[in-house]
């Protein structure tokens, strides 16, 4: 992506997680992926949602990590909850027992009902590449009330089909969960670094619903795999403030000390 | 009741070719030391249970000691692939491994069923998934009180557990502590447990509701000390998360992990 | 997010006539001043659901609040009878009160299936036993991998759980400590939930694994003081052991147990 | 009862409590019943299995009460506890996951093939009277290893078929657990205050075994409400020795002040 004139200077990468955590709202219960959707979440709190409850499959219940874990399961995550539940607990209680408003995931590949995979490219029983595979993601999306979906944004990983569906968003018809009782919202907003997209209320087709600062429809169709919808009234997304650089950035370093210290 | 042995014999002892063994930890207090000294005992035909093989089961089955493994998220964690892994799924080196792959809210469930001593776990899982397309150990039931479709999956009993926790007292009762994951789970799912310590220690100094395994419920504890280095002991030392980012590189390449596993393991002695 | 309330404006808040009401606590923390609450504001036709309806629920019974008691052992432990539930069964006073009986066994597993957010628990229970003859809840399934017969039930999903415990801090988030019954199961398996405290605290001051409940899944708390006596609270007061034996005397007669609730509930204020 | 000479002085309730506390093997894990099966499990302990698992159904695991407990969750239990777990997790791991080698269970009415009934005395819809109902026993029989059983020996408690099968022995025909997966051997010892009994190995009919000391034959039929047998080798059940009488009375004693100091 080629930078354009803008009121800060930020990366793309900053600018996806800045908009990633200004869609977490002060006070959700929010069940936490590893990586980008940790990042943002944790900038969430530390900026505009100071109450936001984070909660790692690691079984930390409103856990308050100074700095960004490495695995799901870091001490920092354990020694910063509320309290540390077992990993069974976590899944019953809290994710299935439905005390979760949010799951926020990312996904190695994405298609254009949101459905994600993380298992594999190629066939199952002779795969190309073998990827980590479901971990808390499948039952998330399901179990959780809505689903906010973070990655980046290229032609690999925005398929027309996924190889695979590890995690249900809406099916490969976009009717997945019609009819299924018990069961979630399932995506709502995936937040990428050039865009927002939203599932039609209708179709459950991805649409573009806020374009980056600086990124055009056509940056956004050549790193897609198919044919994406924009909607009529495509908004520009806000810029990160000054603050939110500043904490992302410390929040960052911090975490590259500690985690090179070791 | 819980027997106090060398990690060597209590693996001799528990841990034969061809046994179902879950060694767990969930990213916390991986029992390392007792999987470099399953790799030094060149046990084979292992069926390996584990949520997140981790390092631990790339190492064990980068060495050739598995024969299948089980699981619900291989990967390594905040860094990439397991590539010792990915070699034997991909390529068939040392030789082809079977999987057998599930999500960790089933997995979760089906150490809880084991430990319970049921034979299945019910959830409400698997909703649009292909995982049940890949894996006929998933199937359906249906609710007789609501007509609901629930996921049903085969509770783990792994023959053996092998888990790390920081201390136990003398007659073998356990402490465990932090993210306590599935451990307990697991050594209850088990006909036989193995728990490394970091120490052994004459009183447990606990509160009421403290994750304490008795030590009848236990059949052998050995002293490991830092036996869960590069995973991490919550109250003895951190994650070596640099470690973590460096195994990218060592597991990458055969020689490069052949050698690794020869240094750091094979001629390491038991405390490795 | 919890709210702190007063005890008599949670009640009336969240417990209405016909509610379905479990007030949990396993012989430790029973929410007396709770139940007492609920007697004073004269609640009707209430489904009462508890392990062990105890000396708790033989006062909300004699007092003719209960329409239904789903329960798993109803004794006066150690003592004998709870003579207001056998006068309600077997005479029909004040009303006749309607029966549905599990083993603990089952009754512990429907409270962890509804904090799990399941419709049903499934266990290896009630074999050989009548129970199932005469509750129509108790059905069987069976197990698709291994064909046996396991018993089910319905989870309990109460409309409010009502539960004492030691302290809460000023964000709600609750700790639980000793003997922690299936409390946590019945606040988290509740549609709303009233949590009555010994105090409020700036810091709960526990340990990692302590069983503390956020307060972003309870509904109300409540300071009641000595709430749970003639129960105990472990770390505030001993279980009143002299009262539960004075209680059978009390209970046995209508007249004693009328008077004894004019006095000590009706005529008590809200502490008692 | 009428007391006959005896060596030392003991009433027919402590021989009862010393029997039942012999059977107890040191080292076994003892699912225990509040009441007489409490007593005699602690005091088993305090005499010659002092490594005896004492697990109430409160959660307590591996407890080593000063006194006894009046309820089965007395803060004592917790107090001196190895730890306490929840109430499902003591059904489902403890119980339910076969850790448990031995139940001891009281019971208000017991029948020739060793069912329990604590349910009801009638019928269950118009009820005579109207008892405690299961608890924890219905579980306890089957998935314990072993079960034990003592209560005081009457017309009343021993009757030729139970009202209720609360709590399963071995069925109205004594087959009910014949073919039956995973489950416990069911009761292998009844103790009274006048005998002891054990289920035929092929019928599972109670015969007695053992008579206490100064008991008659014809005293345990007339306390029994069908035709009771006795085996070809009837025993006399050894005396309570001085120390076990002294151990068990000093229990009883703080005991008594506990509780009626509160």
């Amino acid at each position: 992506m080629s930078h354009v004139e803008k009121n800060l200077d930020y990366t793309a990468g900053e600018m996806m997680t800045v908009t990633a955590a200004r869609a977490l709202e002060n006070g959700t219960t929010c069940f936490v992926g590893i990586g980008l959707p940790s990042e943002a979440a944790n900038l969430a709190r530390l900026t505009h949602a100071p109450d936001v409850v984070l909660i790692y499959e690691s079984g930390t219940l409103q856990t308050k990590p100074e700095v960004l874990p490495l695995s799901i399961g870091d001490g920092e995550l354990a020694e910063t909850a509320l309290t540390t539940v077992s990993v069974p607990e976590m899944f019953r209680y809290w994710l299935q027992g439905g005390k979760i408003n949010l799951g926020f995931l990312g996904t190695a590949q994405i298609d254009r009902y949101c459905n994600l995979n993380t298992t594999l490219i190629g066939d199952y029983t002779a795969p190309k590449v073998r990827l980590p595979g479901g971990g808390g993601a499948p039952e998330i999306a399901t179990n959780a009330g809505e689903v906010f979906i973070t990655l980046k944004h290229s032609k690999r990983a925005f398929v027309d089909q996924v190889d695979f569906i590890t995690t249900l968003g809406f099916g490969r018809d976009g009717k997945g969960r019609d009819g299924v009782p018990n069961i979630g919202k399932g995506p709502t907003r995936v937040i990428t670094d050039l865009c927002v997209m939203k599932p039609d209320p209708e179709t459950k087709e991805l649409v573009v619903v806020s374009l980056h600062p600086g990124v055009s429809a056509e940056q956004v169709q050549e790193a897609t795999g198919w044919e994406i919808r924009f909607t009529e009234t495509l908004e520009s997304t806000p810029e990160p403030s000054a603050r939110e650089l500043e904490v992302l950035r410390g929040l960052k370093e911090r975490t590259a000390q500690a985690h090179a210290g070791q | 009741m819980a027997e106090i042995l060398s990690l060597h014999d209590a693996v001799t002892r528990y841990v034969e070719d061809g046994t179902t063994v879950a060694m767990e930890g969930f990213t916390h207090l991986i029992p390392f030391a007792a999987g470099h000294e399953v790799i030094r005992q060149g046990k084979r035909d292992l069926t390996l249970v584990r949520m997140t093989p981790d390092l631990i089961y790339d190492q064990l089955i980068g060495a050739g000691c598995a024969k299948k493994v089980i699981f619900s998220w291989g990967g390594n964690p905040g860094v990439g692939s397991l590539h010792r892994l990915r070699d034997a799924v991909e390529k068939g080196w040392p030789h082809r491994v079977e999987i057998l792959e599930h999500s960790h809210a089933a997995m979760a469930c089906a150490f809880e069923a084991g430990a319970a001593g049921l034979p299945l776990a019910v959830l409400r899982g698997y909703v649009g998934s292909e995982l049940p397309n890949v894996n006929d150990q998933i199937k359906f039931i249906e609710c007789p009180f609501t007509g609901e479709r629930l996921a049903a999956v085969p509770s783990v009993r792994p023959d053996v557990s092998i888990v790390h926790a920081q201390k136990a007292d003398r007659a073998g009762n356990v402490l465990v502590e932090g993210i306590v994951g599935v451990q307990k789970e697991a050594v209850l799912a088990a006909t036989h447990s193995i728990v490394t310590v970091e120490e052994i220690v004459d009183d447990l100094d606990t509160h009421p509701n403290a994750c304490v395994i008795p030590g009848w419920a236990i059949d052998a504890i050995a002293v490991a000390e830092q036996g869960s280095l590069p995973s991490y002991a919550h109250g003895y030392y951190p994650r070596n998360n640099r470690f973590y980012k460096e195994w990218d590189a060592i597991a990458r390449d055969r020689d490069t992990f052949t050698q690794w596993i020869e240094e750091n393991v094979m001629n390491a002695g038991e405390t490795a």
